[in-house]
């Protein structure tokens, strides 16, 4: 209804601006920082607004170009992506403000191109959870992936071959969407999403119509890394540069989950997936392994970054599962689990690149005497730690609070089973690396004698422009932790589609 | 490699075809959106003049006439374009991309302006293939000689 | 678009791979181009270009144009792919001095 | 039973978290500051609660809501005479505790004391903050900070074996929260509310196997706290903690407050009722005089002082549990009153044991001899908290225990009044060869002669523990009318009236 220009806005200004930091960088080399910065300002800022402008007007419709929603393309925002947009613009403007440092010291002359890249990213992802028409999505995927495999490839030295199976995967996955929008294509005659599910249900009995639920769930599952199809994961996100990892990790899987969410339950009727094929079943036993096997698999990793990639596919194993679930509690759950999932990987990312920033090394009983050093990037580990395993106070616990609801509703027991082991065994994990930044005996050259030069904390954190998103991130954490209530009730009452 | 050999014959073809080419690309540009063609292919036929000069002569000589940093800003400027007029129309109250509120600034009614923004799109869109074009074909061609920037 | 998949999945080569998704993508782009076409219809443009009255056109003589717009997006981001792919090969060459799989894989391990 | 809003409950709550924050801000540079602001927190949250007592004696329950997490649930805490009861005592005792635990850190010169100090006043705040809660996940929420706070305590040595410990400590805990998780979210589905009701809400929900399987994973969730005998092994191998911290843990708020979630869940979300229909309360009265009875052998064989208090500490929870269990009257108040009354005793023997560890260095009890010449007011107070604990008449514990075997009377099951007499009997043989053998044996090796006490801010708390459990035996409504408040309580759950 309203015609207000927030809905482009989002998506214009990183893309602009990622053209004229280019040019900006043939000028002035030290502008582009603070440009890329304002423009993921505006872009955060403005999702914000629609958030508010969302909560009280319902859902905003933008026409691209003028043209009427069947033919033109149409941006569609409802609670659902106006809750996501907010995330990822907000969690992608933070890792801005934290890249500089990182990115000054591990390649210095590819500075400007690593900021328009990431724009492109940026505005890749904002696109996809903007748009209302399926094709473009498939071309805003398109950007973010392909500005994804450059930003992977420029970091270590295993980079371009991590990179490159990352890419064979992520083509595969965005042809079958692909091939999935031509069948729906032929079937129904229109892209337009609202357009397609008025069309859909009276064909659910077609062939072609289940033909193209596949492909859409298995492209959009290897976008999302879900755990049979997420074996490009690890290499890929290990050997990127750390600040690419910080942005790529939390967002493209989450907005993957958010493409299955939208296409599972606003394109297609939520009980097509119950009735015509057991989708919702195959979905919710894959994430059941996705849980057991990432937390396993993160058990024996020694690299602290590769733990947290593994620990990452079985977050995404949760949504899924949320998803896979079917039910209220089940998908409020989800949708709760992509944003707190979103704030710990971010974090948790963050504070890897600022471990190895400080010259660490990565793996993790060498961190011995960490806490000393870094006191308050530990800190903020140890809250963000607490959040994944899922200890109240921090957001991750509401969010599988809301899982468990969902699966015992859906008697589901053993998924409950999972949830909960899973959650030891991330207790296991991080207390691991806990004890030894903390409690190894070298910690503090424990001698009984009294400490005669009165040990002052020997600070040597990581520089101010990493520190401050890390903090604002972990109290992001125990905030949304405690908020997640109003949350609810704002925003993803809202998000559920209505047969729930 | 491309060796460059001194063959006369095929030389001075290039160098009368190039010209030719190249009006030949810009002609597909301009009547895009009434005829086949438009700034995909029209900036592709741009981009292969280039790449024939740089076939027929060598590197050196293609860097003379469009150094690698120009190639840069002419991909960003041309995208700038596209996205310029996008926003143009924004500023002008319409919704993205929707040329009928051209026609305030372009003394033409809206139906007309239309047809003048797809043009200004597909020139846009041209200058940025061709400049992609020759930026792929530099980074695969001239391997050993610099490192990829 | 099976050959092709099973080329990128099977090779070992890197480059075999990349024709392997080369021959995908193709495969897809006329998969859609297939959907748009009719029995005797003619290329979708209204021939008789300016000045003339808009008399009523019949769907039925044209194609279908949508598919084509939609597989020209599908072959610029093709070609794009391509691009970044080459470049990653170089890169990869540069590093490893070969494109097999498994001797890059064995030469990371050591 | 009208209720009071105000918001006493989380000023006492804050009291301890902002008394931590300052804790880590000043640091290791100003030691007396720090030690300032640690005492200052422990007065100040003793004075707030020690406020609330008077309306709370006179039947109000004061309660406040912070934030609604969701439908039907808020952050909300309800100070009821139960709660009140744990947190007057868990204040009281943090002032003792902080107090001796300064003398005994600068006795020793530990290392990274301000981190002992953070978690210290951490841990009280979660202490609290399960006391005051007004719902199951409150509870949960402070139940999982309490855990988080004393793993660095119990790790403080920093030694292989003390994070050894550590990490039992926390495996246990960790998987008791994840059995409460899971029944919190069952009785969630189940009744869609988790507020306390004095006498049980879980009433005609549920078939009776889903309640009993219910009931079962609630007591072994919060059992490992309460150190119930099967999942008890966490707590001698955490003795390797400096002994303030185990003072802290066995009598002030750790395994105390596992024993008042098990109460809360016995009998504010089962109920008397509900537990009689599907006669739990037999199988749980069971479950506890086993423990009684082999935590007794147990203590009997440990020849570590503080080993062999840690299973004295098992065998007097099991006692309060089987309290509650029984559901009558007496025996209710009884076992609620002996949470107090083992409070006071057991901290004082702690302090002891913590005294002759920095004094004399020694910790096996066989090298106990003749030390109570070198040391009289400490094994003074030593023998007055072991006659308490067996029972004698004088002091804190006779009393409840008198309830007890009243309450195992009306309950008309000899069986633990027999379960009873033979823990008292244990207590007894555990106990005075230590004090016989401190007085009047020589001492092997030839100690300095003279009196050689421990430092004025050990021996101060020792003696003021002793004489409390002597002042509250006399007069159980001493000060703070703990069996006021204990009587209350059951009234309240038993719907008033017996």
């Amino acid at each position: 209804m309203t015609a207000s220009p927030f809905p482009i806005l989002i998506i214009v200004v990183p893309l602009i601006s990622a053209f004229l930091i280019i040019l900006l960088g043939w000028l002035k080399k030290n502008l582009c920082y603070p440009f890329m910065v304002a423009a993921l300002a505006v872009s955060a800022l403005s999702s914000l607004a629609i958030l508010q402008e969302v909560i009280h007007h319902g859902i905003l419709h933008y026409h691209l170009g003028n043209w009427d929603p069947p033919w033109g393309i149409e941006y569609v925002i409802d609670p659902l992506n106006a809750f996501v947009l907010v995330i990822v613009s907000v969690i992608s403007l933070l890792i801005a403000i934290a890249s500089k440092k990182m990115v000054e010291r591990e390649f210095p002359h590819k500075v400007v191109f690593f900021y328009c890249l990431f724009l492109l990213q940026v505005t890749g992802l904002l696109g996809i959870v903007v748009t209302g028409d399926v094709f473009n999505l498939y071309v805003f995927l398109e950007i973010a992936s392909l500005a994804g495999y450059a930003l992977i490839a420029i970091g270590e030295d295993g980079a371009p071959f991590a990179s490159f199976n990352y890419m064979i995967y992520g083509t595969i996955g965005a042809c079958f969407y692909l091939l999935s929008v031509g069948y729906l294509y032929i079937v129904t005659g229109s892209l337009n999403m609202a357009d397609l599910s008025r069309l859909l249900p009276d064909l659910y009995s077609s062939k072609v119509v289940l033909m193209a639920f596949a492909f859409f769930v298995v492209g959009v599952a290897i976008k999302m890394a879900l755990f049979p199809l997420h074996v490009w994961l690890p290499d890929a996100y290990t050997y990127a540069p750390s600040s690419v990892t910080s942005l790529v990790a939390p967002l493209t899987t989450k907005v993957g989950a958010y493409v299955l969410i939208r296409i599972m339950y606003t394109v297609f009727e939520p009980n097509f997936s119950k009735v015509a094929i057991p989708a919702a079943t195959i979905l919710s036993w894959v994430a059941f392994f996705a849980i057991l096997f990432g937390c396993i698999l993160a058990l024996g990793q020694k690299d602290l970054k590769r733990m947290l990639v593994y620990v990452l596919i079985a977050e995404v194993g949760y949504i899924a599962l949320g998803v896979g679930l079917g039910n209220r509690n089940g998908l409020t759950g989800a949708i709760l689990h992509i944003m707190n999932d979103a704030l710990m990987m971010a974090c948790l990312f963050l504070i890897v690149g600022a471990i190895t920033y400080k010259g660490w090394p990565r793996q993790i009983d060498r961190f011995i005497g960490l806490h000393k050093k870094m006191p308050v990037t530990m800190a903020a580990f140890v809250i963000s730690a607490l959040s994944v395993i899922g200890i109240p106070p921090a957001c991750g616990f509401f969010s599988k609070w809301y899982l468990v609801l969902g699966a015992i509703d859906a008697k589901q027991w053993l998924f409950v089973a999972v949830l909960l082991v899973s959650s030891l065994l991330n207790a296991i994990l991080f207390f691991r690396v806990i004890e030894r930044a903390y409690f190894e005996p070298g910690a503090n050259e424990r001698n009984v004698q009294p400490v005669k030069n009165k040990a002052k904390f020997i600070w040597d954190e990581a520089p101010l422009s990493m520190l401050i998103p890390t903090v604002l991130l972990a109290a992001g954490i125990l905030s949304v932790g405690l908020l997640s209530g109003t949350i609810i009730s704002e925003v993803i009452q809202f998000a559920l589609p209505a047969s729930f | 490699m491309i060796a460059a050999f001194e063959d006369v014959i095929i030389q001075t073809i290039c160098r009368i075809l190039i010209p030719f080419i190249q009006l030949y690309g810009l002609y597909v540009i301009a009547h895009g959106h009434y005829s086949p063609g438009g700034g995909f292919q029209g900036g592709v036929i741009l981009g292969a003049s280039f790449i024939l000069l740089c076939l027929s002569y060598d590197i050196q000589e293609m860097k003379k006439r469009l150094s690698q940093q120009a190639n840069i800003i002419f991909f960003s400027v041309g995208l700038i374009i596209y996205s310029g007029i996008g926003v143009l129309c924004l500023l002008l109250g319409g919704k993205y991309l929707d040329y009928s509120w051209l026609h305030h600034i372009l003394p033409v009614d809206p139906v007309e302006a239309r047809s003048m923004g797809i043009f200004g799109i597909e020139v846009g869109v041209g200058i940025t293939v061709m400049a992609v074009m020759i930026s792929i074909f530099l980074d695969l061609a001239s391997e050993e000689k610099q490192r990829g920037s | 678009m099976m050959i092709g998949f099973y080329a990128m999945i099977g090779k070992n080569n890197l480059v075999k791979k990349l024709i392997g998704m080369n021959i995908f993508q193709t495969s897809i782009i006329l998969f859609f181009i297939s959907t748009g076409s009719k029995k005797g219809a003619t290329i979708p443009i209204v021939a008789d270009g300016h000045g003339v009255v808009h008399r009523t056109i019949e769907a039925i003589q044209y194609m279908n144009p949508l598919p084509h717009v939609l597989m020209l997006t599908a072959i610029v981001v093709m070609v794009s792919t391509f691009g970044v792919a080459l470049a990653l090969l170089l890169m990869i060459y540069r590093r490893y001095q070969t494109l097999e799989e498994d001797e890059i894989l064995a030469l990371r391990r050591k | 039973m009208e209720t009071i809003y105000s918001v006493k409950p989380i000023l006492a709550l804050l009291v301890s978290a902002v008394g931590a924050m300052l804790i880590l801000f000043t640091g290791e540079r100003r030691r007396n500051l720090r030690e300032f602001w640690t005492l200052l927190a422990a007065a100040l949250k003793f004075s707030i609660v020690a406020s609330m007592i008077p309306s709370v004696i006179k039947g109000k329950t004061i309660e406040c809501t912070l934030l609604h997490l969701f439908p039907g649930v808020a952050l909300q805490f309800r100070v009821d005479a139960f709660g009140l009861f744990f947190a007057t005592l868990a204040s009281a005792l943090w002032i003792a505790t902080a107090v001796y635990s300064i003398g005994y850190m600068r006795g020793l010169q530990a290392h990274s004391q301000t981190r002992f100090f953070f978690c210290f006043a951490f841990a009280l705040h979660g202490a609290l903050g399960i006391a005051f809660a007004g719902n199951l996940f409150t509870l949960f929420i402070f139940y999982e900070i309490l855990t988080i706070s004393t793993f660095p305590l119990v790790a403080h040595k920093e030694t292989p074996e003390a994070v050894r410990g550590g990490r039992k400590y926390l495996a246990y805990l960790l998987t008791g929260a994840v059995l409460i998780f899971f029944s919190m979210g069952v009785t969630y589905g189940l009744t869609g509310k988790l507020d306390f009701v004095a006498g049980g809400f879980l009433q005609g929900h549920g078939s009776d196997n889903l309640l009993r399987f219910l009931f079962a994973t609630f007591i072994l969730g919060f059992g490992t706290k309460a150190a119930l005998m099967p999942i008890h092994e966490w707590l001698p191998t955490a003795m390797v903690a400096p002994t303030p911290v185990s003072a802290l843990l066995h009598a002030v708020a750790v395994v105390k407050a596992g024993v008042f979630c098990v109460l809360r869940v016995v009998l504010y979300v089962f109920g008397p009722k509900l537990l009689y229909d599907l006669d739990l309360w037999l199988a749980l009265a069971y479950f506890a005089s086993f423990t009684i009875i082999l935590s007794g052998m147990l203590a009997l064989a440990q020849d570590n002082l503080k080993r062999r208090l840690a299973f004295s500490t098992i065998n007097n929870l099991a006692i309060i549990i089987l309290g509650a269990a029984l559901l009558s009257p007496s025996a209710i108040t009884g076992g609620i009153f002996h949470i107090a009354a083992h409070g006071f005793m057991k901290i004082t023997l702690f302090f002891v044991a913590g005294a002759i560890y920095v004094k004399m260095h020694k910790e096996s009890i066989s090298e106990l001899d003749g030390i109570g010449r070198k040391m009289p007011i400490t094994l003074g107070s030593f023998a007055i908290g072991a006659m308490g604990i067996a029972g004698t008449p004088p002091l804190v514990g006779f009393i409840s225990k008198w309830y007890l075997c009243l309450g195992s009377l009306e309950a008309k099951e000899m069986v633990f009044l027999f379960v009873l007499l033979i823990s008292v009997l244990l207590d007894i043989a555990y106990f005075f060869p230590i004090i016989y053998n401190s007085f009047f044996k020589k001492s092997k090796d030839e100690l300095k002669p003279g009196i050689q006490e421990a430092s004025m801010f050990m021996v101060a708390p020792i003696a003021i523990c002793a004489i409390l459990s002597i002042v509250l035996g006399v007069s159980p409504n001493a000060f703070v009318h703990f069996f006021e408040m204990a009587s209350f309580a059951m009234k309240s759950i038993l719907g008033v009236g017996g």
